[in-house]
């Protein structure tokens, strides 16, 4: 058995809402594995299934091979991080870490051995006797997570566990908490609504949306593959372009904009001339004056704003019938006479933009 | 600094005559306490009315009779009023729990005197409970069920259901579920949860309902003194015999003092006991 | 949803005690009132113990007059329990909220029996209130101070004030300060901000507490009995006469009821004039 | 005067603790003006003054040239978004936004034109009579705004407003935001912990820590010419490296790592030979495999992880003394080749690294 985890036809309903709508997936022993959605899709129930705090409404949850149902959450050989870290403010961290290892009989020399040797692991040796008013953001985060590991479950659960963090806190945690999963080679199931977290730290991800599974892949497939238009924009910025399909050969398609402009692109549906169809394009897929390079789609739009961040900067730029599309700018001083109200060409690689037949 | 100003000039006065007027009356018991008895007379100092607290059993007898009856109405109070607490923090649904302390408040709407003499009508000799009792082949000659201490404790605990179960719901309230859950993940059982959770995130709450409890069944005088044992006496009721039968009114400062200090101790060793501090409770 | 059985096993008992014994003695005390007073002989249906009620001025006047104290007494308990609510909740250190919190609950630290005799001890003619104001020349011979409904009133508002503040505290506190601030920003003076922010905010802190305090007022017969006024009684004091002073249960039963019944009518017309449901107060 | 706000020399001290130490800056007419810094640093403390809820210790705050010392805050021409919005749960969306009319005694007719037109402004048209807990996040965000602007004030005051909202719809009001700015013309003065939202909107940038203001300037002076190692540090990503200075030379410094390998850079501070400084180099200005392009610095790092994150993508490298490097993984196929444990070579242009002396 390959698998950590394995979920079949995993439904839960309250009342009449389908939180959880027929979802399967298989978690390989040692990965790291994110469900990716925004709030209200279903995720969290679904951690809280595997944890066991709520019941299937039908499906199975096996963890190596064992079925769970029935399982009270206090048996499962899963242990869960929570939102809010849920430290247990009147013990000290020692106490909190030994929770579990008290609960499971271990004897006093070997919790005190134990805990030493998590505390260690997760970077706060010698933070035992500290109240968990005392610790920071960081330090809280970490000590939830060693009292999840200190028991050594087959699955570690954590429940967006970086929301409470602060911006450049987070940034770091993340990096920490994938180099952290490879140390010790828990299996990590990570739920999120951050894409970027979800990218950058899992070797699956799970894009979840109304209750269902829309994709599983790498993070590098979800980004440059994405198989449904939600995908497609919940992962990483997308510019959406409505227009209508003009013709379809060779696995390309050609499209007209509502903007009159053509361009081909690739599709991973069947598309008949007459579909409308609905653009997504990077901004970082669009170069600015591409120049007579072969075989680049082209169009003329008008700087609006200058959205300067950095590495991040993009232009604000509009299309003559008023949409908007984001542009990524370069870094370098090439760019810098671009500014609000002039027109730029600008051009991009067929294989970079993904048609999706619309609903409209 | 202006708004802060402004603030105790509109508050002083009330916090003032809240103080004054617990203050003052009991300064002026301390003295009548140490008075002795003798109408028109000198009044001179003395330590009788406080010796004789000591020196004749049925007094401090009914003290600690009192003390005890008070402590074991606490008990109970809390035992019944933690689950309901608990489920209206945490289980009940919003429109549920208005109703459940609309339930709570119940006793408020009736004057504790008309619900007294109601459970008088139900269960004195020639009562509705005992007819039941007798239709029904359980007893065979009606039981007077009043004046029992049984009866008395009951009313107490019904009196004082609502101060308990407040404290506890803002306290089990402010308890992040996601803790309980935690612990139940890491392993724990029911009753860890219950020892090592909830009581000592609880504790305040449990403190300082419990203590208001343990003063108002001390305080008490209409319940013990309707529904009470017929051969004992409450201590409020020798106080109030003291004023008013004996007209002995240093001796009922006396006693009222006594009161004070005795309960406060109580309290005091409570506290110390479950290793609170008193700052904390009513925080 | 075997904890939510588990939770009705555990719970239905408390909550049928609760119900029982205020249901209970009520239809007990509803039969009693309709029967007619001759004991030993056969007990018919009668509308007697009502009508006395309405045709004897006595008893009527009583009632209207305990009414309208009440409602005096939770007036004069909300305006001075809103700025220490206030202050408790938005203005004060933690610290000096603890002491706050205490100062509110030294009225149930002492004996409600022992309260008053100190009060009476103080306002008597040979008290020490008149002594200083005869000795800094305010007086010139002492006034009887007790047995005015001025100083039952006092003695009303001081022991409901608790029930006043709590819920006060409690809704003042989940008042947003960026609430406050923001109407101020936008260019609201204070009384706009109390009448337009804080005082719809408070509303259902402010309706229950007004209701336990009419309540308890209402129901209160100690205080009444003891501070009250010699020519005029307190309804409660009427009934506890029928019961005990005249032994007519009947009559007294039905005083119970009808102070139940016209209270119950009171806070409901308050209600609909404050635009409040029940169970929004209560939740 | 073409300043709406003038701050001169403004102190707040709460106790023995400096909220704020010595600021002095002028906001221009119609600019869009952010405070950036770390949270505790004393910018909500400024907010709060300008406002007029806090008063303080010394200093100067001129609006439109009048001293506003003693002006209480209801009698002030600036209007505070604040933070969680602070709308009145008691009142339809039409009564919040007339709130402040109403105060200042405007016709029924007059409030209804104006906040109907206020309404069609910030994009919510027939708006008016929802309660407010019918809004979504970003609905309540443009509300809060409104009812500021309708009272016309010379300058908004705006208090993180974007914090409470989801990642998203940040991203998308953070456009919103500044392109309202530009159609109403009103001062704003906004303050945020997130240097994104900050470069993103603003026409300047104050960085603030510990109470004073570190550097004031347009977001690409910030971003590419910081004046202080905290400025360095905080907008923007940077790696830091320490090391000593060899020599002096052309304005650049010649430093040597503690690897042991050798830099120019430039630096804003006067540095000896000898002085121990630290290199901030950006992660976007490291080139991989340079080839042999005139005057680059390079150096040769190992792979750890690669950290995809779509545009955004990183390589965590470590340098032989394990001190970790982040670098820019361009989107392009070149680099698919890059796995953890590899060696790659790196470079990057002189100007783009700049040194700070380091305290240690």
């Amino acid at each position: 058995m390959d698998n950590d985890l394995s979920i079949r036809d995993l439904v839960k309903r309250f009342g009449g809402f389908t939180a959880v709508d027929h979802v399967d997936f298989d978690v390989p022993k040692g990965s790291f594995f994110s469900i990716l959605g925004p709030s209200g899709c279903g995720k969290t129930t679904i951690l809280r299934m595997v944890a066991g705090f709520e019941e299937p409404t039908s499906g199975i949850i096996e963890i190596r091979g064992k079925n769970m149902l029935g399982v009270a959450p206090n048996q499962r050989p899963v242990n869960l991080v929570f939102q809010h870290l849920a430290l247990f403010p009147m013990m000290n961290v020692r106490e909190n870490i030994a929770f579990g290892l008290k609960r499971r009989k271990v004897t006093g020399a070997e919790i005190q051995t134990r805990v030493d040797r998590i505390l260690e692991r997760v970077g706060l040796p010698g933070f035992g006797d500290k109240k968990i008013h005392q610790l920071s953001g960081g330090q809280k985060q970490r000590v939830a997570i060693a009292r999840c590991l200190v028991l050594e479950p087959s699955v570690l659960l954590l429940d967006e566990p970086l929301g409470a963090l602060d911006l450049k806190l987070r940034e770091r945690m993340k990096v920490e908490l994938k180099k952290l999963q490879n140390q010790v080679g828990t299996t990590f199931i990570y739920i999120t609504h951050d894409q970027s977290e979800a990218l950058v730290m899992s070797d699956q991800v799970a894009v979840m949306n109304k209750g269902r599974f829309e994709q599983i892949g790498t993070p590098q497939e979800l980004y440059g593959q994405p198989n449904t238009p939600f995908v497609a924009g919940f992962v990483g910025d997308n510019n959406v372009w409505p227009g209508t399909v003009n013709e379809v050969r060779d696995g390309e398609a050609v499209m007209r904009t509502q903007d009159g402009v053509v361009f081909r692109a690739r599709s991973r549906e069947t598309l008949a001339p007459g579909d409308r169809v609905n653009l997504f394009l990077r901004p970082e897929a669009i170069l600015i004056d591409p120049g007579e390079a072969m075989g680049y789609n082209s169009f003329e739009v008008a700087i609006r704003a200058v959205l300067f961040d950095g590495a991040n900067s993009r232009l604000l730029t509009v299309t003559p019938t008023d949409l908007e599309i984001l542009v990524t700018l370069p870094q370098n001083q090439l760019f810098a006479h671009l500014e609000p109200g002039r027109t730029i060409t600008a051009g991009w690689r067929p294989e970079a933009g993904i048609l999706f037949r619309s609903d409209g | 600094m202006r708004a802060k100003a402004a603030f105790w000039i509109f508050l002083a006065p009330v916090l003032a005559w809240l103080l004054l007027l617990i203050v003052l009356p009991h300064i002026d018991l301390l003295v009548m306490s140490f008075r002795s008895r003798n109408p028109g007379g000198d009044p001179g100092w003395t330590l009788v009315n406080y010796q004789r607290f000591f020196i004749e059993p049925i007094y401090w007898r009914t003290f600690v009779r009192t003390a005890i009856y008070s402590t074991i109405t606490t008990v109970i109070t809390f035992f019944l009023a933690m689950p309901v607490a608990f489920y209206i923090a945490k289980a009940a649904a919003v429109r549920l729990r208005g109703f459940l302390l609309i339930l709570l408040l119940l006793p408020f709407w009736v004057s504790e005197l008309v619900r007294v003499y109601g459970w008088m009508i139900l269960l004195r000799e020639s009562g509705v409970v005992n007819y039941f009792l007798i239709r029904f082949g359980l007893l065979t000659q009606p039981v007077e069920m009043l004046y029992r201490d049984a009866t008395m404790i009951m009313g107490l605990v019904y009196s004082s259901m609502l101060f308990m179960v407040v404290p506890l719901v803002s306290v089990v309230e402010s308890l992040d579920d996601a803790l309980i859950e935690a612990a139940y993940d890491l392993g724990a059982g029911k009753w860890t949860i219950w020892w090592r959770i909830i009581i000592p995130h609880c504790k305040p709450g449990i403190t300082s309902g419990s203590i208001v409890v343990f003063m108002l069944s001390l305080g008490n005088y209409m319940t013990p003194n309707l529904l009470g044992g017929k051969n004992s006496l409450w201590f409020t009721e020798q106080i109030y015999n003291q004023f008013i039968a004996s007209f002995n009114w240093n001796q009922g400062a006396a006693f009222g003092f006594l009161l004070l200090l005795l309960s406060s101790a109580i309290i005091w060793a409570g506290l110390r006991l479950s290793g609170q501090k008193l700052g904390q409770v009513a925080s």
